[in-house]
């Protein structure tokens, strides 16, 4: 366990940081050959007008954050498919052709038609499957976002206090999140949904609570290294508290690898609303979600296809716009990574 | 970048006649023992009888024939004095915002034996341009035109197999950062003996796998790393490059590069991560090697210091082009250009009180320069005529080049 | 100058992030009725594979403006909760063994048993099906059962659902197959018209064990009834025959001598009399009779007391009290050798179980598959269920194929011949194969849906009825089940004893729906 | 060589503290858990009493106080006696090492299928970063991660099994080709048998549930391999080696791919634990007769005892990985000790 303790590695990683990238940031060791570097560190010093206020660098900073974004053909088409995907989750109830809880026994898994009333076809009770896909956004986005929402704030909030302050307190969560990853994952969720019973924000809390684990190490491995480096040396030697030191200082430089890991996992979570309903504790069935859409179609795929397939690609769609923003936030939040 | 090539006289076509005459530096820095200079190729291997004190005949023996056999197949060298011409040189990097024009039609040319230093702020082209002449520009940057004339080959011809081929044997490279230019994942030693292997000094894998020539590596290896002044390299071989210290892993990298005798050396801010009293020793160490194999070397560095310390001629890098190239001493005590003023301006020196005055403003942007002087922003001589075109690199005083409108002539 | 640079985007996106968290939580919200005055609110809850059905009730009442949302539970844990009273609408379902309400209306619906799960206590059908319990004249018992279906359709205890028809399929080349309605797969008297090996897909994930008298899983009987005969057995439409018994008599109503049929063999050479029949119960009978373990399977016998060997081919059964439904349990009862097991242990003869049935135990596991042989030397089984003699196959296997996809692509690639419980949608494209044959046949089981008649709204019996009368069943049936389902009157299955053909099933209605409901002070739509 | 054994040791000995942890943890959470195991085992029986029902409860213990039953289970661990299940009355060791075999079997295989596939194709990505194989693949992975393993499963079957006909649908062999027992991994008992059917029929059999199971896996690892590929392929010890003129593949593969090894290695051995408690679904789609279903089962019918054992062994499984995986790391990247 001790390389996972210690090298930063996102748990089941998608992306991984080893010891080099990690030291890195505090040396400055500037590659002479990056040009790209260069040349962005130097633009971003010069371009702009926006005046020195808090106001006009976060200003001036998100537009070079979002030109840099734009330089980026798959953030760009990732971050145009989740606009399109969260547009189409707020406006539903103008999208969708039908309520997507409209149950109506007699149409029930009708095939995918362009000229008739359901053009993706119906589900088992009926209900059209392209509005249910359509209100299954909300759902879905609610999912992914939520569980990261809650275990990033509890994983970070207990990873910064960990790293920072060592001490029993670090001891005593670390050999918890021990015990937690030792917990096969899909038992520990099947269980937990049983002592909890059935409903959305229960699936909410299940899928969180081992959720946080991987935040809050990679927190703490981040917090433990940033804590080494001359500036927050420097700003204990002028006496800022150690709260104002996290906040100020700390928090701000490792929140990138945070925001990247959680957009990362976002599509995990939607997908792992899937799994559960496989095991018979996914949300309830009037609320359209991808992963218990497809769930319902298993049992129908040597007839119906399209009840299960299409929810699914709704699904994939979704997690790859995700991941290919997850990784241009990456790569540019962290200039270090910058491809080419 | 490279239109201004042919019309003035570069410094090949300048220096060229009076090298070809006795291969000798510049009148102005005496050569310490010149005369091991010519021949120092043909002396095999070892920087001196001195420093090379055991030979064991089996290594001799394997080594300076192969040396020999792979120096006679090379073209018979006309000018042999210039082992290194490179003319127009010009790279580019495509970025999102277009193409940074990294190295902007650079001329150097280089004596066997010589030392040229480039100095320059960072981001100025210098280590684009190294990685230029060995044609190793990262993807995606790539050399638009130029040409690099190796001992009467052009580079830029070679196919990407011959070009290995010279890489590591005919020129080697050190980079600024042993720490991360060292695999961390192999042996110290094992490191060496890749560069002897792929060049064929040391049979490569299976046969690196008998007893024998592990005995042999083992060997070679410990002589190269006792000859770059590494203490007890019978046991440190073994190691990793993180139980070295930095001077220590920079001595490691020159031994790689220096392991096959190639004939330039191209250290790209070799000194910049260590300690000062490391630094003098591997300049020592570098300008032994220099002095004893001939090997030229070419010293990028942002340190004037280093350079006045170190080498015979000094060229200053700015935005991609050179704009002022010379003797060291000349361009140290007399610059013409007035970025070379700039520089000299915001080093202190010790015993002179005078307030440092930085060069105002910024490096340009690489990817939209205006037609003028680059340096034109920040100049303080700038004249109307430095907006509207780029000065030329003409000679200043018989020595000198000088890139600038405002030059004395 | 790095870190605000990075903390200003950061904060950007993070707010980003969290202003889409916060629009997203409205979506939620979105749909459902507004809660104003007394609308009726109910949540139904329900299994994983009810989940369908319980949306289209839903879909139902909220047709007549009832306020309802289905939720999916895991079994145990909503069984649990029911049984505290946590619960107001509850998909549940309840098989017989008995073909008779002992083991279904009984425990699901008289005060206080284990299975009532809905609270419902009526004092007069107690008193009724406990009438029906403890005579063993039939006509008693029958207006007994018709009395507590009378009280039942008026109390409504529940919405009453309805039972399934058990489609089974066979590759063309089964011969003799048919599916029974106690889910038994009679593997000895079916044949193959080619191969000598028969594969049977099961529908459950794992068998629970193979000694007899160590499970109480219906999945479990089906795969040991063919190594393990009973006394009795039951025809496929649930008629009680002997097989091992060769007849019976009862000399009171509490007492039953059977006549053991002779030169029967176990399949370890054994010879099987009336020593091995009284031991097979006492296994079952006495606590800690099975290596300090006991039976789960006690309660099937019911009143059951002693077992007793009259002579080498004679056994006596004595009950405590008249027990009219003893045979139909003791169709559950497999009868195992007594000197094997005392010889090699409990342990062992569950890793290597030795029976009297068509096959022989020759290996696998308990939730991968599990093979049989032919057992050359069978008596030949009951006469009543022709043919007589040895298995025809030589070999028999069941596999555990918990996902009916899969077990029926299974079908379709000839890697299995039977396949249990064929999911209706898939069914009625099976029928058009010419290498499938599939047949239905009435299932024992009672799916309902239960309320909790102790708490309001449900202890309200208007309210109940509403209830019954709100949910299309025909069109639900119809469609989720294809056609497969029919719909009950009550508790009582029409293949069990007693039951009421006269009782017709509460009729879809939502006016009469809404007019019960207005009546109870509920505003409907 | 002898530290790192004391230090081996040293980590083995570690573990004791989390495996005393998750054996109350899991005590704990089962306890936590509604629903009766009785209850469950006797399901819809009639006429049984509440005094059978106590019976049967004083007879497995499930009577006594918490702190009592707690105390009897650590007990027997420590002797390791691990119990009986309730529903089957089988030894519960006897459950667990029936079924650890194929589910190690299954994870193995599809680890090494997800290996087989992933690091080429992240490697490949990397070097052609931006060509169409790159974006292929990687648009490939999204695919694996994100369809849910039991669409991926099913469609391997109607495929595969149902129209194609080349692969069996489910189940671990065809009846009458299983080799001899020896580790209980049917493709490793038949290789060192030399029982070539048997080898095939285990082959074909594990195909599909392998490739469904590693397909996440396969996606994830691609990922990772091709990231630090990239990171590596731009550092300063790469360009020296081709300074030095080593042959490009070399610099691929000796000193990019070894060094991106690195974290792979951690992200990989996170994925066996993955692979060995997240197969329950694939097992169950494959009627795999692996513990991943049978603790699934075990759940749902609150079997105590084999829950219990069954979550010991994944955690100690998972404590093993992952000093494998430290043990690996530490071999790869000589920065790092023990």
């Amino acid at each position: 366990m001790r390389a996972l303790r210690d090298s930063p590695i996102c748990l089941e990683g998608i992306e991984a940081i080893d010891e080099g990238r990690r030291a890195a940031p505090g040396r400055e060791v500037r590659r002479p050959y990056d040009f790209q570097e260069a040349y962005e560190v130097r633009a971003a010093r010069t371009r702009g007008s926006w005046g020195t206020g808090p106001l006009g660098l976060a200003v001036r900073n998100f537009l070079s954050f979002a030109r840099q974004m734009a330089g980026n053909p798959a953030a760009v088409i990732g971050g145009v498919v989740i606009l399109l995907y969260v547009a189409v989750a707020i406006f539903a109830p103008w999208v969708a052709p039908c309520a997507p809880d409209q149950v109506a026994l007699s149409e029930r898994l009708a095939p995918p038609s362009w000229i008739g009333e359901f053009p993706l076809g119906t589900d088992q009770l009926g209900r059209d499957i392209l509005s249910r896909i359509i209100y299954g956004a909300r759902v879905s986005i609610l999912v992914g976002v939520l569980t990261i929402a809650i275990s990033v704030t509890v994983g970070v909030g207990l990873g910064v206090v960990a790293g920072y302050f060592r001490g029993s307190f670090d001891r005593i969560v670390s050999r918890f999140t021990d015990l937690l990853l030792a917990f096969p994952y899909l038992i520990f969720v099947i269980g937990a949904m049983a002592v909890l019973g059935p409903g959305f924000w229960n699936l909410i809390w299940a899928l969180s609570f081992k959720g946080w684990v991987e935040f809050y190490r990679l927190a703490r491995a981040e917090v433990m290294s940033e804590k080494t480096r001359e500036y927050v040396e420097a700003a204990r030697a002028l006496g800022r508290s150690h709260a104002a030191i996290i906040c100020s200082e700390i928090l701000p430089n490792v929140v990138h690898s945070i925001l990247v890991l959680g957009t990362l996992r976002m599509g995990n979570m939607i997908v792992l609303e899937s799994s559960l309903s496989f095991l018979g504790l996914g949300i309830p069935p009037r609320i359209p979600a991808w992963g218990s859409m497809v769930n319902d179609g298993r049992r129908y795929m040597l007839t119906a296809w399209w009840v299960a397939t299409l929810p699914g690609l709704a699904l994939v769609g979704l997690v790859l716009a995700i991941n290919l923003v997850g990784e241009a936030l990456r790569d540019v939040l962290d200039p270090r990574l910058k491809e080419g | 970048m490279a239109l201004e090539t042919g019309t003035i006289p570069g410094p090949c076509g300048r220096r060229a006649p009076g090298r070809s005459a006795d291969c000798a530096p510049g009148p102005d820095i005496p050569r310490k023992q010149g005369g091991t200079v010519n021949n120092a190729r043909s002396q095999s291997a070892g920087y001196t009888a001195g420093i090379e004190p055991v030979r064991e005949s089996g290594v001799a023996a394997g080594w300076a024939p192969a040396r020999v056999a792979a120096d006679a197949v090379r073209p018979a060298d006309e000018r042999a004095c210039a082992v290194l011409q490179v003319s127009g040189l010009s790279t580019v990097y495509p970025t999102t915002r277009g193409d940074v024009q990294a190295v902007r039609g650079v001329d150097l040319t280089l004596g066997e034996g010589d030392v040229l230093a480039i100095v320059g702020e960072s981001g100025c082209g210098k280590s684009a341009c190294l990685l230029s002449i060995m044609r190793l520009v990262p993807h995606p940057g790539r050399i638009v035109a130029g040409s690099i004339m190796f001992v009467g080959r052009d580079l830029m011809s070679l196919s990407a197999r011959e070009m290995r081929e010279v890489r590591g044997r005919d020129i080697a490279m050190v980079f600024q950062d042993p720490m991360t230019t060292l695999n961390p994942a192999f042996r110290v030693g094992d490191q060496i003996a890749e560069s002897l292997r792929v060049h064929g000094f040391l049979p490569g894998l299976p046969a690196s796998l008998t007893r024998r020539s592990r005995v042999r590596q083992r060997e070679m290896v410990i002589e190269l790393m006792r000859q770059v002044g590494i203490p007890s390299p019978e046991t440190r071989h073994l190691e990793y490059p993180h139980q070295f210290s930095g001077g220590m892993q920079q001595r490691v990298l020159i031994a790689t590069a220096l392991a096959c005798r190639p004939k330039i050396l191209l250290a790209d801010e070799p000194t910049t991560a260590l300690d000062v009293t490391i630094q003098a020793q591997v300049l020592d160490l570098m300008r032994e090697i220099n002095e004893t194999t001939g090997t030229a070397i070419v010293l990028v560095t942002h340190d004037l210091a280093i350079a006045a310390e170190f080498c015979r001629e000094v060229a200053v890098m700015y935005a991609g082009q050179i704009v002022e190239q010379g003797p060291i001493d000349a361009v140290l005590e007399d610059p013409v250009h007035p970025y070379t003023r700039g520089l000299l301006r915001s080093i202190p020196r010790l015993g002179e009180r005078k307030p440092l005055t930085p060069i105002m403003g910024e490096v340009p942007d690489l990817a939209a320069l205006g037609p003028g002087c680059s340096f034109a922003p920040r100049c303080d001589v700038r004249r109307p005529c430095c907006d509207i075109s780029q000065p030329e690199l003409v000679a200043v005083d018989g020595r000198r080049l000088v890139r600038c409108h405002a030059r004395r002539d | 100058m790095r870190a605000s640079l990075v903390r200003g985007k950061v904060s950007l996106v993070a707010g980003a992030v969290v202003a889409l968290a916060l629009l997203s939580m409205g979506f939620l919200s979105g749909a459902p009725l507004k809660a104003a005055g007394k609308t009726l609110t109910v949540v139904i809850d329900a299994e994983a594979n009810r989940a369908d059905e319980a949306e289209a009730i839903a879909a139902d009442l909220r047709a007549i403006g009832v306020q309802a949302d289905a939720r999916i539970w895991e079994w145990s844990a909503l069984k649990d909760s029911a049984v505290k009273g946590e619960r107001q609408m509850y998909l549940t379902d309840w098989g017989s063994a008995y073909f008779d309400p002992f083991d279904l209306a009984l425990p699901k619906l008289r005060t206080g048993d284990r299975g009532n799960y809905s609270h419902y206590s009526n004092p007069a059908f107690d008193r009724a099906v406990d009438k029906a319990l403890t005579t063993i004249d039939p006509e008693v018992r029958r207006k007994a059962y018709y009395e507590a279906q009378s009280i039942l359709y008026e109390d409504a205890p529940w919405i009453f659902g309805y039972y399934l028809s058990e489609t089974e399929a066979a590759r063309a080349e089964v011969q003799n197959w048919q599916p029974a309605m106690d889910s038994r797969i009679n593997l000895h008297d079916v044949g193959l018209t080619r191969g000598d090996t028969i594969v049977v897909g099961m529908k459950t994930d794992k068998a629970v064990s193979l000694d007899p008298a160590m499970h109480r899983e219906r999945d479990t009987e089906t795969v040991l009834r063919n190594m393990f005969d009973g006394l009795v057995t039951r025809t496929w439409d649930g008629k009680v025959v002997p097989e091992i018994a060769e007849s019976w008599t009862t000399p009171a109503d509490n007492v039953y001598v059977f006549k053991i049929r002779k030169g029967i063999k176990f399949h370890s050479g054994e010879a099987l009399d009336a020593d091995d029949v009284v031991y097979s119960f006492e296994r079952v009978l006495k606590e800690g009779a099975i290596g300090g373990r006991s039976s789960p399977r006690k309660g099937l016998l019911g009143p059951l007391e002693k077992v007793e060997k009259v002579d080498q081919y004679t056994v006596r059964f004595t009950l405590a009290s008249p027990f009219p439904v003893f045979l139909q349990g003791l169709v559950h009862i497999q009868v195992v050798p007594k000197d094997y097991i005392q010889k090699v242990g409990d342990d062992e003869f569950a890793r290597k179980p030795v029976g009297c049935g068509p096959f022989k135990f020759v290996g696998g596991r308990l939730d991968d598959q599990i093979v049989m042989e032919r057992f050359d030397d069978y008596y030949g089984g009951s006469p009543d269920l022709p043919p007589m003699g040895p298995a025809k196959v030589k070999r028999a296997i069941f596999r555990m194929m918990p996902d009916p996809t899969v077990r029926i692509a299974a079908l379709k690639a000839g890697e299995v011949q039977i396949v249990q419980q064929v999911p209706p949608d898939i069914a009625a494209s099976l029928k058009r194969d010419k290498n499938v044959q599939v047949k239905s046949v009435e299932g024992t089981r009672v799916y309902c849906v239960e309320l909790n008649c102790a708490k309001p709204p449900f202890n309200d019996a208007r309210v109940r009825r509403a209830m019954n009368y709100a949910v299309n069943w025909d069109r639900i049936l119809e469609t989720i089940y294809g056609g497969t389902a029919t719909h009950l009157a009550t508790a009582f299955l029409p293949s069990g004893f007693g039951f009421n053909p006269d009782l017709k099933p509460y009729p879809y209605d939502p006016a009469r729906a809404k007019e019960l409901l207005k009546e109870a002070g509920y505003s409907v739509k | 060589m002898r530290r790192t054994h004391v230090q081996i040791l040293e980590r083995v000995l570690a573990t004791i503290p989390i495996a005393l942890g998750v054996a109350i943890a899991v005590f704990i959470f089962m306890r936590l858990m509604p629903g009766d195991p009785v209850d469950i085992m006797i399901g819809e029986a009639g006429g049984v009493t509440q005094e059978d029902i106590h019976a049967l409860k004083t007879e497995l213990g499930l009577d006594q106080s918490l702190p009592v039953q707690l105390g009897r289970y650590l007990a027997g661990l420590v002797r390791g006696d691990l119990g009986y299940s309730i529903p089957s009355s089988r030894p519960v060791a006897v459950v667990i090492l029936e079924a650890l075999p194929a589910t190690m079997e299954l994870a193995l295989c599809s680890l090494l299928f997800a290996l087989v596939i992933a690091v080429p194709i992240g490697v490949v990505s990397a070097v052609r970063q931006r060509s169409f194989i790159d974006r292929t693949s990687m648009a490939a992975s999204f695919l694996g991660i994100s369809m849910p393993a039991f669409w991926l499963g099913i469609l391997g079957i109607i495929v595969f099994s149902l129209h194609l006909r080349w692969l069996p649908t489910s189940g671990r062999i065809t009846y009458g080709f299983e080799p001899a027992t020896i580790t209980g991994l049917f493709t490793v008992d038949a290789l060192l048998t030399g029982n070539m059917p048997a080898l095939w029929d285990a082959l074909k059999h594990l195909a599909l549930p392998a490739a469904t199971l590693g397909a996440g896996v396969a996606a994830v690892v691609a990922r990772v391999v091709r990231s630090s590929m990239l990171e590596v392929l731009r550092a300063d010890y790469v360009l020296f080696a081709r300074a030095k003129g080593v042959v490009e593949r070399a610099v691929t593969i000796r000193h990019a791919l070894r060094n991106a090894l690195i974290p792979t290695v951690t992200v990989v051995g996170l994925q066996v634990g993955t692979l060995l408690g997240g197969n329950m679904i694939v097992e169950s789609i494959f009627g795999w007769p692996g513990l991943g279903r049978v603790v699934v089962d075990a759940i749902f019918s609150r079997d105590y005892p084999l829950v219990q054992a069954a979550v010991m062994v994944y955690a100690l499984t998972f404590v093993v990985v992952n000093l494998a995986t430290d043990v690996l790391y530490t071999y790869l990247n000589p920065k790092m000790t023990l």
